[in-house]
């Protein structure tokens, strides 16, 4: 059984290397053979799955050892693969959700020549992901997570014609590097001090070292999440990453790749445990994070970047869940599944709509948009539901739980983040709420686009529609179905653990609170959007410091361009200038002064005979006086 | 033969002494003269005579042969050899003692200084007091020429026979450096003869104007042969080129006077001897305006 | 007395060289066939060397030995150790891709008719330039080395100043000066290191009375030689600097980008994947196990020089505007991470160094070809002369990204590996500096990637439009290489079979251990 | 008197000559000069033999005095052929030595 494991990863891999390698004969099958090499490996993750269901709780994890990968003095890094509850269930969900949007894609990617292309790299990043997850070591676990990163670059960049997107897909690529910096040194932490850097040794040796190395590790490993998970300080480039084509935000930049972090906290769980201080940073960048997305969600007018926005923000709530420990570990997962599905149904939706929109991202161009894609309106209303955890729906469980978790932390510690929680989840009713009357209620907004013909709105076709359908049954039924006699609790808890926490106050109470926050998020945006009276306009208001902040992200990236943009340049562009004068002006300086004295040397030889036999009668006086000196001596 | 006893000594006479004194100071006169006269004849004289000297110590050191040959070489053949390069040259090339490079005087004195003050240092702390005189070694063979011979044909026989080559090589030598090829042949009587007398004017000069017919000065006079003599003509304008011929001169005049005499005439027919008395004047005005043109 | 297989694989290309340029002017294709031929049996008689070579079995493999000149005891002494084998291998495999990538580029100019011969010097000049190498690699007298070292640059200095990159912004005159400068800079740089590594060596031969690596090796081990430690301090240090300038180490750097810029790319790919390995290896064979106390002496201040070498030769590459420059400067970098693997003296870093030098040469020969071939299509080396090459030819934009990854050491690619052990190598010695080696790797990201969106994306430039893709020959050169890369990532396990026991033996020669980690994880 | 001076005399001739060497630009006093010293020389070897009682010292002041003829005699036949080539006698006029 645990040969499958393999070609999980195996068939997205050939498809890639076909698709990217194989030229233009493939270009009319490129697209169904990428989707059925997704759905290939669903199906093998489905029988793993299955298989798994069948054994007893301890022995429900596989291993794969193909070969030995890198082998010096003790330097001992293996391609080998585990298996676990928690791989199996980000496999299904990668595969899975992946498996829809390939098919989304055939419909959404028709008119692009280079559609194989796009289904290529797909598949690469499929392959790359299922390696992140299934990997057995965390060295193989980079592999994976350079691999994703170069995927999602290349998606990102896919419309490569547009400056706009070429620059997102590089600083996509270079924000993760400086999170890959912290997975490197992590690694090399964990070799230094456990002479390994395999899950199993190193999760199982924690105790035997000390709290501050292992509190450096786990920061370490903080750094790679929040920089593949766009957490602050890296968040940075998610909004941009929506230059890419929408399927692959959907994918990459919702369901899949940024929670690649919450996985690797969740992961090193043991670590984290055995180092609270790491833990402490961990809920805080999570709170941060939270409330930073939610706010730039607020206030974004383009449609993906908003649900980027909201994008961020989940995944705060993931990394805040993970930050808490045993409490939250599985919550966090369990959130992470919901989202993957009400999140990429989302965006999904968007993209239907801005198909249906030549192309628009505007929301204020948007409007009463429900009537002419019924099928878009339904799943993106389901989505957005569970997404601001309308009690039922499955973002309501998930979210619920990390709520309660973050409250079961204790203490005013507890207090704070349970609160900031409920924050959260006001603001995201507010903003969805935002995004739901702005795109398909209201009146018309629409506005002619460049070639000056106004849209005519029209329901996606099929291969677009029928993976909105399954994902907005998705996000309406697996909390529910996950969390009824905690099913997801149990299936994870042997492998990350679990601590009930105790929590000041009874889970009743959270969930009421929740509620009312949602409410009162949704009235608020349904005050602010929804009335008649008070129509949406079409040009964005000035708006509020808060606001303006807002749209351009919290103003973070002008201090990125200031600082790290304009500084490295200046750097840059000085020690060029110094390279050259300095010291290269050494060696040429030292050349031109030996050239100067050979030439004054040159001038002694004035050709007059006399005057070198002046030079040989002192030399002849020299030498006499030497051998008289020599001697007396 | 008591000469060579006397050489035995290992401490000389005190006539040799005063000659020694005498002689010396001669010398180094005469060197430092050598270095220092302006006209190279000077410097040979001088050196001839500090040669002379020398040649009187070789003797006073009991080297017969070589005070001889000294003489003879030296200030007979050598001296007067230079002497005979310095009239080649030039016996009034006196070359100018000012110095050309750059300190260069300076350098040669204090060079000189101390390679002298060195070598009599040397001479000086050299411990050469041990004096065995020539009196064996020249009574050897009975007298000095005779043990020099024995040497040369003997021990330094070879020697002896490559300076004869060298001899004969630098003879050769000297006679190509200085043999200079004929590159044109002979000239024989003939040409000589006509160099001699070509471009040269045999017969004395005419008087100018002599056999003037005109007075311009660019106007050359006339031979007896009628042929006009350039040299009558100043030597500007003979370079100038500005030599007018006064035969033709004298055509063109007569042509204006007969058009004159026909304008005023008006009658044509050969002109009379009147008219050529009538020339006259109108002679002198084309004098004048021949002058005007020559001045002009 | 068995068949002498190193010299054969030495000699090979020197004869191939002088047939080479005895094929008359007329015959430009057969030449150029010829050399190919002859690189390629090169290569086969190195995979012979490769094969014969057992990796745990004696040090030094294949050995010959006959005396040279006898009254200094200078020997002609071969033989290979694991790093030697896989370098020859490298050199052997580079070669030919070099000779195919170069086909056209010493071709006489249409309006020349001059009666120089220069494609039958061109590649004559190569395969001088890969005996030399190869023999240098073999060489285990100090002696015979030293000459190697110093001759290579003289058919080196022919090709950087005689055979010019022709895509040169500005007139022909001011690229035969710029030319010229680079190569004589070139020259000065190396004969001037290679002159105090003479002086090196005569005061080893007098030190230790003999030029044979191995018997002052053993003398040094036996204890019968024991060196005054500031001798051995200065000899070490004529050495090193010799190296460090022909590797070449900050400050020693600048001929590099100058000779790399106006060489013709495949001359560019011989000078650093090829010729400035030798300077990483000697260090390797020579440094460490002729003096291995200065060499530990030594090590804080070369580990600090590496350092600023990574950064600063990635921070440079950043500011340059010359595609080819710019490739220098990321292998300025690149060179400060194999140095810094020699000397943190742990075994990851030191095999991570070695199969860095020959990642390295793969992964700048696949990224500087391309660019060679993006330059001569366009005529420029100037990045701000390019835009939306992706569009119109992809092929050449895909391979140019390989390439472009595999220089910031993607995981997959060969390249990472050796980067990676060398990170690991470093810190398990010296933590902060592994740290800010480290970040060498975001550095990497950025000069590759702006310049690869500054070339190959954004909307088609004009003067782009028409390029025609890559032709089966560039193909045939690129493919194999990155298909090499792709194994070498994925499984390098050939390589460090070979090169771990070698390593082990000069870290013998050091009597270095590897830092023990902190527990014994429970296995 | 010791004959010591006759070597003191001989030193002080030959450095007189050396100078003049140095201080002459006309070639024929130069080669004056050169005689000079070495008739100095001469005289030193002369001075030598007597006192070491043989008569070597006398041969090679004869040999000396051949080559110097023969010297001479070449030395002179040079200076008159420059002197035809470029009418003059002075050393500074060869200054073709200079780089």
């Amino acid at each position: 059984m645990e040969n499958l494991i393999a070609l999980l990863i195996a068939a997205p891999l050939l498809g890639a290397a076909v698709l990217l390698c194989g030229g233009r004969r493939f270009d009319r099958v490129g697209h169904l053979l990428g989707t059925a090499l997704a759905a290939t490996s669903f199906v093998i993750g489905a029988a793993l799955f299955a298989n798994m269901l069948t054994k007893s709780v301890d022995d429900r994890a596989l291993h794969q050892k193909l070969f030995n990968w890198i082998d010096v003095g003790g330097f001992q890094a293996d391609i080998a693969f585990q298996l676990d509850q928690l791989s199996i269930t980000f496999v299904l969900l990668i595969s899975g959700v992946g498996t829809l949007i390939h098919v989304y894609s055939i419909g959404y990617m028709e008119h692009d020549e280079r559609r194989r292309r796009f289904f290529g790299y797909l598949n690469l990043f499929l392959a790359a992901m299922l390696l992140l997850v299934l990997a057995d070591n965390y060295l193989l676990l980079y592999f994976g997570w350079e691999g994703v990163g170069l995927a999602s670059y290349l998606l990102i960049g896919f419309w490569q014609h547009k400056p706009s997107a070429a620059t997102a897909a590089k600083k996509a690529f270079l924000v993760n590097r400086v999170g890959d910096i912290g997975l490197s040194i992590a690694i090399m932490l964990m070799f230094t001090t456990f002479g390994t850097f395999a899950f199993g040794p190193v999760l199982g040796s924690v105790g035997e070292t000390s709290e501050g190395m292992l509190t450096a590790i786990g920061l370490m490993l903080l750094l790679a999440a929040c920089g593949k998970s766009a957490q602050v300080p890296l968040q940075s480039w998610l909004g941009d990453a929506m230059e890419g084509p929408t399927p692959v935000s959907a994918l990459i930049h919702a369901a899949t790749m940024v929670t690649a972090g919450v996985y690797l906290i969740v992961r090193s769980g043991a670590i984290f445990n055995a180092a609270p201080d790491a833990q402490l940073v961990v809920v805080i960048v999570g709170a941060v994070t939270l409330m930073f997305g939610a706010i730039v969600g607020c206030a974004k007018d383009d449609i993906k970047k908003a649900l980027a926005g909201s994008t961020m923000s989940q995944i705060g709530y993931m990394i805040l869940a993970a930050g808490l420990g045993p409490i939250g570990y599985v919550f966090a997962i369990m959130h992470l599944v919901t989202h993957g599905f009400f999140k990429a149904g989302l965006f999904l939706g968007a993209g239907s709509v801005m198909h249906g929109m030549n192309d628009e991202v505007d929301m204020r161009k948007y409007g009463g948009l429900r009537k002419y894609m019924p099928v878009t309106f339904v799943t993106f209303g389901l989505g957005y539901l569970a997404i601001i955890g309308f009690p039922g729906l499955s973002g309501f469980f998930s979210k619920d739980m990390i709520i309660e978790a973050a409250f079961a932390k204790g203490g005013t510690e507890g207090w704070i983040l349970g609160s900031i929680t409920l924050l959260g989840a006001a603001i995201t009713a507010f903003y969805m709420t935002r995004v739901m009357l702005m795109t398909f209620f209201g009146e018309k907004r629409w506005q002619p686009d460049a070639e000056g013909h106004l849209p005519h709105p029209h329901e996606s076709p099929k291969s677009m529609t029928i993976p909105m359908i399954i994902l907005a049954f998705g996000s309406v039924f697996a909390g529910g179905f996950f969390s009824i006699g905690d099913r997801f609790l149990n299936w994870l808890e042997p492998v990350t653990g679990w601590d009930h926490g105790h929590a000041p106050i009874s889970a009743t109470t959270v969930t009421a609170a929740t509620v009312v926050a949602l409410l009162l998020g949704v009235s608020i945006a349904w005050v602010m959007y929804g009335r008649k009276a008070r129509p949406v306009p079409v040009v964005a208001p000035r708006g509020s410091v808060l606001t303006r902040a807002a749209r351009r992200d919290l103003l973070q990236d002008d201090f990125n361009h200031v600082v790290l943009v304009r500084g490295g340049e200046h750097l840059t562009r000085s020690l060029v200038y110094v390279d050259h004068t300095l010291v290269d002006g050494v060696v040429n300086g030292t050349a031109a002064s030996v050239g100067g004295l050979s030439g004054r040397l040159r001038k002694l030889q004035n050709g007059y005979a006399r005057s070198y036999a002046v030079s040989m009668f002192g030399g002849t006086a020299v030498l006499i006086a030497a051998t008289l000196l020599m001697r007396a001596v | 033969m008591n000469g060579l006893n006397v050489l035995a000594a290992s401490t000389t006479s005190t006539g040799e002494a005063v000659q020694f004194w005498v002689l010396g100071t001669v010398a180094v006169i005469g060197a430092l003269c050598t270095i220092l006269m302006k006209r190279a004849v000077h410097s040979a004289l001088c050196l001839a005579g500090t040669m002379i000297i020398l040649a009187v110590f070789y003797l006073a050191n009991g080297a017969y042969f070589l005070g001889i040959v000294q003489v003879v070489v030296y200030t007979g053949a050598i001296m007067m050899l230079f002497l005979f390069v310095v009239m080649l040259v030039g016996v009034t090339a006196a070359d100018s003692l000012t110095e050309t490079l750059k300190g260069q005087r300076w350098l040669a004195a204090l060079c000189g200084l101390g390679f002298g003050v060195l070598l009599i240092a040397g001479i000086g702390n050299a411990s050469l007091n041990n004096f065995s005189g020539l009196g064996a070694a020249n009574g050897a063979y009975g007298g000095n020429v005779e043990g020099l011979a024995a040497l040369i044909f003997t021990k330094y026989v070879f020697a002896f026979e490559i300076t004869g080559a060298l001899l004969i090589s630098a003879t050769v030598g000297a006679m190509v450096l200085t043999h200079r090829e004929r590159t044109e042949p002979a000239k024989t009587q003939r040409e000589l003869a006509d160099q001699r007398v070509r471009g040269k004017h045999l017969p004395p000069l005419p008087a100018p104007g002599v056999y003037a017919r005109h007075n311009a000065v660019d106007i050359a006079g006339l031979l007896p042969d009628g042929t006009p003599s350039e040299l009558t003509v100043s030597k500007t304008l003979r370079d100038r080129g500005q030599i007018r011929d006064v035969s033709q001169q004298a055509l063109d005049d007569i042509k204006a006077l007969e058009q004159r005499s026909e304008e005023r005439l008006g009658r044509k027919g050969p002109i009379g001897e009147v008219d050529k008395a009538g020339q006259g004047g109108g002679d002198g005005v084309a004098h004048d305006r021949n002058e005007e043109e020559a001045t002009r | 007395m068995s068949f002498p297989l190193l010299t054969a694989t030495a000699v090979l290309p020197a004869v191939g060289a002088i047939v080479t340029a005895a094929v008359p002017a007329a015959r430009r294709t057969t030449a150029k066939w010829m050399a190919l031929g002859f690189s390629l049996a090169t290569f086969a008689l190195a995979v012979l060397v490769v094969a014969r070579f057992e990796p745990n079995g004696d040090r030094y493999q294949l050995v010959e030995s006959h005396s040279w000149i006898k009254d200094f005891g200078v020997r002609y002494e071969l033989g290979v150790d694991g790093i030697g084998v896989v370098l020859i291998a490298l050199t052997a495999l580079l070669v030919p891709f070099v000779i195919l990538a170069g086909w056209h580029d010493a071709d006489p100019l249409e309006n020349s008719s001059s009666r120089w011969r220069p494609t039958q010097g061109f590649f004559a000049l190569i395969l001088m330039v890969e005996a030399m190498v190869i023999l240098s690699f073999e060489a285990t007298d100090v002696f015979l080395f030293y000459i190697l070292f110093e001759a290579m640059l003289i058919p080196m200095y022919f090709l950087i100043g005689g055979f010019g990159d022709r895509a040169h912004s500005g007139s022909d005159a001011a690229a035969a000066t710029q030319r010229s400068y680079a190569a004589v800079k070139f020259l000065l740089y190396n004969l001037v290191g290679g002159l105090i590594m003479l002086a090196a060596v005569i005061g080893l031969y007098v030190v230790a009375g003999s030029f044979s690596l191995n018997e002052i090796a053993e003398a040094r081990a036996s204890g019968e030689l024991d060196m005054a430690t500031n001798t051995e301090r200065l000899l070490f240090l004529g050495f090193f600097f010799a190296f460090a300038i022909k590797a070449p180490l900050w400050p020693l750097h600048t001929w590099l980008p100058n000779a790399m810029g106006e060489a013709t790319a495949p001359v560019a790919v011989l000078i650093t994947a090829v010729v400035d390995k030798v300077g990483t290896f000697a260090m390797l064979r020579f440094c460490l196990q002729l003096f291995p106390e200065a060499s530990k002496w030594a090590t804080p201040v070369i580990v600090v020089l590496a350092l600023i070498s990574i950064v600063y030769g990635a921070l440079l590459a950043v500011g340059q505007r010359d595609i080819k420059r710019l490739i220098a400067y990321a292998s300025i970098s690149h060179f400060g991470f194999i140095i810094l693997g020699i000397f943190a003296m742990t075994s990851q870093g030191q095999s991570g160094a070695t199969l860095y030098m020959v990642n390295h040469g793969i992964s700048t020969a696949a990224l500087m070809l391309v660019a060679g071939f993006l330059i001569t299509r366009r005529g420029s080396r100037l990045i701000a002369d390019y835009g939306g090459v992706q569009k119109v030819a992809p092929v050449l934009a895909g391979t140019f990204l390989v390439g472009g990854l595999s220089t910031l050491s993607l995981p997959g690619l060969s390249p990472f590996v050796s980067e990676f052990l060398v990170l690991v190598g470093t810190f398990a010695r010296y933590p902060v500096a592994g740290i800010i080696a480290t970040s060498g790797i975001v550095l990497a990201a950025l000069y590759v990637l702006v310049l690869y969106q500054r070339t190959m994306t954004g909307p088609v430039k004009d003067e782009v439009r028409g390029m025609p893709d890559l032709r089966p020959r560039e193909l045939a050169v690129i493919t194999p290489l990155i298909a090499l890369l792709l194994f070498f990532g994925v499984f390098p396990k050939p390589l460090t079979d070979i090169v771990n026991p070698a390593v082990e033996h000069t870290m013998s020669d050091v009597e270095k251990k590897d830092p023990r980690p902190d527990v014994e994880a429970a296995k | 008197m010791s004959p010591v001076n006759y070597l003191y005399l001989a030193a002080l001739l030959f450095t007189i000559g050396a100078t003049g060497v140095l201080l002459r630009r006309n070639a024929i006093v130069v080669f004056m000069c050169i005689e000079l010293m070495l008739n100095a020389c001469n005289l030193a070897l002369v001075a030598f033999s007597r006192m070491h009682g043989n008569l070597d010292g006398q041969i090679i002041a004869f040999f000396t005095m051949v080559v110097a003829a023969a010297e001479v005699v070449v030395g002179l036949a040079i200076i008159v052929s420059l002197f035809r080539s470029r009418h003059s006698a002075s050393v500074d006029d060869a200054s073709l030595m200079k780089l």
